[in-house]
């Protein structure tokens, strides 16, 4: 199985194959990969021992390792020749969910405003602090789903935000 | 009473400083009484203390802070003392007197010296009676036209402070003349929908000024000492992250003298048992008396490695009356400690608060390591309280020494189920302006950050992640598709993971 | 070669031990390179190295005892140093060779040094050209005639030792002078079919001796030092259980004598590293060099808690050609610690090993606590292997507030899905002979046992323990009957568990 | 539901009712009883709080409190009548399984021995050290299936003995 694995930016062709040897840009790397239960995993290649907790959001993957957070994106071969029939795709989901329960301070957009990613949308007040929950995307505030003073649950959704479409590199 | 026998004390907090008393008071062979609310009947707390009572709901005010009910159950279990850890109602100089008035023994300074180091103004009147320095500054109450002028005396740049704020809120720097009015007329109004109260005062603003504070412990047999200087310039929104004893810009002729400062500032209001002197400190060594904080620190860990003195021993010591146990100040540490806050929130988000289940925790160990925490895999992190979830306090030799344990240590510890900061610690104690020691309060705020790594990762470490990725997201994608054929020589790299899961069925 | 630069440190060990020298390494910044068996991969030395090679299979012979897979692996990743740990290869004079043959810096002692201190009659002739005391004995290789003349003088009782025995094994007592012929030849036959040779020789018996053992510290620049003693006197089977820093029974005059003797001892062999000195002191505080271990001690962190050194560090300091840190005796010990260590051993059942996963592990923390272990929840304890689990070492200022730590920690431990000896430690800590420091080598095995507390337990607990007996054994015959319907007011007593089985799905 | 419950020959009668009240030797006890996960209990009574650690093993139920280990026999009322009508029962599994896998060192017991409980039969060497294992009954050896030098896995049975009748107290 073949892949391309995206990291900050800089592009990795790994292949899998059948027999779970690994190689990458073309070469045999030897691997000992292995699930320590939960989200841990202690990899060695090469002799180096590595951990790293491994999550995944929405097809992309978030790799802590050494104390670092790596965002990588693998692309099967299906989904590299989806990207390249299509050239660009939405740039995500303009969902702001309430991260922990808590109660909205103050909602700072209104609908039909446009907004940038990271601009501050709605202030949660959770665990004696006022939170900023930012936009995650560039685009327009479609709708609002909660007004101050109201009490939220855990991934309620709060604000809508329609992405402006975006250029992707594969 | 302030100091008195007693023999069973009953805790009014909850997590880890609830946990490090029960330690304290096992240790002297004293019962204790947790309290607990709806969400923490399985807290550590809970679990090693003698007794424990429900005291109601998961809100701080339906329960940890309900005085009434604490001094009820008191009586109900027979506790005849209370310490009330730090927060909640450790500062509150009326629960203080409640506590006392109902015949208990209130482990910590009288409601009188809490009440006037509770009062910013209060507080600047009684020690500047013992000639400690305070931060040039004005008084509150004073009309526009005379803050000006003050203002103007002092020398910009001045901070304008709501009198009702706190914790940093209500702030507001103001580096030319020629702002000032209308930063004023601002402030006013923020400090008035804030707190409903539009009060202001004016202050010298320091520039790459360390928040330092001394340690003092008093009895009451008239001794107060100091036990020396914590570093806590490493700070968020005016949050301490990262602590040290000693610091690395306190010499010996500077320890004297901020320590005989905090001692008189500490005797101004009469002090006995444990308390903090917090000073800004400039660039050129001048110090100013911040505030004094009327119980036993977030922080106490990183003076106790240094000084080998139990401070939650000595607090219920000194409050039995008995006489403290170290007699003399500390000029000489011993080796170096630090202190990581490791807290429950996202340091790739803002530090966004995360709450949910601890599912999996292996704690650091070994020589030169401490872990004050309240919580184990299993444990629950709510909404309801703050956001730490355990301390990790590192000692050495020497800084590096400590230093080194620490990285060590952060690089062993994992928490999984929620989001937490060791990644930012960690980056921290790579940043070489903190291992060489210069930072100010603006330090993480102004110029440190998680985005940008003063050592970019390896290239080796990078592949390393793209193999462990693919590796990730190809498995899940197996199982998805539960293509369960084998292929002949497929046990060679994955032989592993079947054996791990068989041996954790 | 024995001490030399180098850059990288190969474990030739597994367990506590291996994290312990990866710590070590770590604080130092040395990277190193671990080896592991089979059933070890997912062990914390395994995650916690630099580096990790798989050599074998679970039997040590297979792996860990490999002395050319290590120095082969070693190769292969560039390591060029070889920490040996304890146990396994520690004191093999042959693999030590080895190392320095293949170029390599060994971290520990010349083989000279090993070889001669493996030899108990070797190191007795060795000891006592520098005048250190023997236990009144005979040399090996003596005719049954010549042993009875030696015992008679000597005075009994006496000791009969098999020449190739250890660690207990091959020893009988002798009372009385009319039971030694028999025993002798009794003592003959065993020694022949246990080890395949009959030669033993005969040592004075002492009364009431206790187990003190010093550690030294020596450089390759002719410094040779002692950081003091340790008390090892609660054993069972010679195995060491709880160790203590200082001795109750070593007064400052007798730390000089037996630290100038332990320091003689060491010399005697042109001792270079860390290395113990084991010694018999009897009731008159005579003392005997019984032996010298050519490598790190299991208990080494009593003597670094009690004086601030780190012993794995200094070997590696020492093995480079630097100077070592300390330059002085330590007479004057900081404080005080103590050592349990935690096996997987039934206390109830004759200490029988015991095996499996550990399914829950909870560890103590807070001040004055330190573990050194190398497994975590989910870590099988297989039989391949020694059945320590975990040190568990606490400091007080006092000894007192030492033991008194120990017990607050040892009641926090909570290590599940195996038996193990906690329960063991607890019965003893609340023992007033050892409270009180009496105690002699053969404490543990006659006077102590977990049939017989010292105190009984209260009429509260037992009827708690039935409460909890009875509700587990409702619960569960419930649960088999599938009685699920619940009573109206069901939720009463058993709320708690249902929102706890909840939150922990 | 009425038990009686004994732990070193003291006796307690116990009762739950189906409002989860439990009376101890007919007097109310204020109790909450908790599973913290796996055998780890936790109990609160008239405030006091406990951390216990429960296993059983054929009807024996052990109970790890406060660094002590008790012994106790959980009866309900079929077992109190089953036992009042027999009288005596026999005083347990004579079986000595391996504790864990080893190699046989000696069978120190022979087909038709009389054994008392706590004789050695077996000695197995495991973890670096030989091991004892003990009848646990007074009886005859019914039959030894190892003999020594052999490997055995956790589990195997070695050794069964014929357990000799005996009386029961109630």
């Amino acid at each position: 199985m073949k892949y391309v694995t995206i990291i900050n930016n800089e592009r990795y062709e790994i292949e899998i194959d059948n027999d779970g040897s690994v190689l990458v840009n073309g070469e045999l790397r030897d691997v000992d990969f292995l699930n320590l239960g939960g989200s841990l995993f202690s990899l060695i290649t090469e002799n180096k021992s590595f951990e790293a907790v491994i999550d995944d959001d929405e097809g992309r993957i978030a790799v802590m390792m050494r104390g670092r957070l790596f965002e990588a994106q693998v692309l099967d071969e299906r989904a590299i020749l989806l990207i390249q029939r299509r050239g660009a795709q939405p740039s995500g989901s303009g969902e702001v969910q309430a991260p922990m329960p808590g109660l909205v301070v103050a909602v700072t957009a209104t609908v039909g405003q446009k907004v940038q990613q990271g601009d501050t949308v709605v202030i949660l007040e959770s665990m004696k602090m006022q939170n900023e929950l930012k936009s995650p995307v560039d685009g327009v505030v479609a709708s609002i789903h909660v007004e101050a003073g109201q009490a939220v649950d855990k991934n309620d959704l709060l604000v809508e935000i329609k992405a402006a479409a975006s250029e992707t590199s594969t | 009473m302030q100091t008195g026998p007693f023999n069973k004390i009953l805790i009014a907090n909850r997590g880890e400083i609830a946990v490090r008393i029960i330690r304290a008071a096992r240790d002297l062979g004293i019962p204790t009484v947790a309290v607990y609310s709806d969400v923490d009947r399985t807290a550590l707390h809970v679990r090693y203390a003698d007794e424990a009572v429900h005291i109601g709901g998961p809100r701080p005010v339906e329960s940890y802070l309900r005085g009434d009910r604490l001094i009820d159950v008191a009586r109900r279990t027979g506790a005849d003392a209370i310490h009330p850890g730090y927060g909640f109602l450790a500062e509150n100089a009326e629960f203080a007197g409640e506590v006392m008035n109902a015949g208990l023994v209130w482990i910590g300074p009288s409601p009188e010296a809490i009440a006037t180091m509770g009062d910013k103004q209060a507080a600047r009147s009684a020690v500047r009676r013992n000639k400690v320095p305070l931060i040039p500054g004005t008084e509150a109450g004073m009309p526009d036209e005379e803050l000006i002028y003050a203002a103007r005396k002092i020398g910009f740049p001045v901070l304008i402070k709501a009198v009702a704020g706190g914790g940093g809120k209500g702030m507001r720097p103001v580096q030319r003349e020629e702002d000032f009015a209308e930063a004023l007329a601002t402030a006013r109004r923020e400090a008035e929908s804030a707190f409903g109260n539009g009060d202001v005062y004016i202050e010298k603003l320091l520039l790459g000024a360390r928040h330092i504070e001394f340690q003092i412990l008093a009895d009451a047999h008239g001794n107060t000492i100091h036990l020396g200087e914590r570093e806590c310039s490493i700070q968020r929104r005016h949050q301490k992250l990262v602590e040290e004893a000693p610091s690395v810009f306190v010499d010996l002729d500077l320890r004297e003298r901020m320590g005989a400062m905090a001692i008189a500032a500490a005797e101004s209001v009469g002090y006995v048992n444990a308390g903090t002197i917090e000073c800004m400190v400039d660039r050129d060594k001048n110090y100013y008396f911040l505030e004094m904080n009327t119980r036993l620190q977030v922080e106490h860990p990183v003076t106790e490695l240094v000084t080998g003195v139990d401070l939650a021993k000595e607090q219920i010591r000194i409050a039995r009356g008995r006489r403290m146990g170290p007699t003399e100040n500390l000029l000489e540490p011993k080796g170096w400690a630090i202190e990581c806050r490791i807290n429950a929130e996202d340091p790739y988000a803002n530090f966004m608060p995360s709450t949910g289940q601890i599912t999996t925790m292996i704690l650091p160990t070994g020589p030169g390591v401490r872990v004050d925490s309240g919580v184990f895999s299993g444990s629950e992190i709510t909404p309801y309280y703050d956001s730490m979830i355990a301390k990790l306090i590192t000692w050495g030799e020497t800084r590096s020494e400590a230093m080194l344990r620490m990285r060590r240590a952060l690089s062993e510890y994992r928490i999984m189920g929620l989001k937490h900061n060791i990644p930012f610690h960690i980056n921290l104690l790579n940043s070489i302006s903190f291992i060489a020691g210069q930072f100010d309060t603006n330090f993480v705020e102004q110029r440190f950050n998680m985005n940008t790594y003063e050592q970019r990762p390896t290239t080796g470490d990078m592949e390393t992640v793209a193999i462990a990725a693919t590796l990730y997201a190809h498995r899940k994608r197996r199982l998805a598709s539960q293509v369960v054929a084998p292929a002949k020589r497929d046990a060679s790299n994955w032989k592993w993971m079947g054996r791990f899961e068989r041996m954790h069925r």
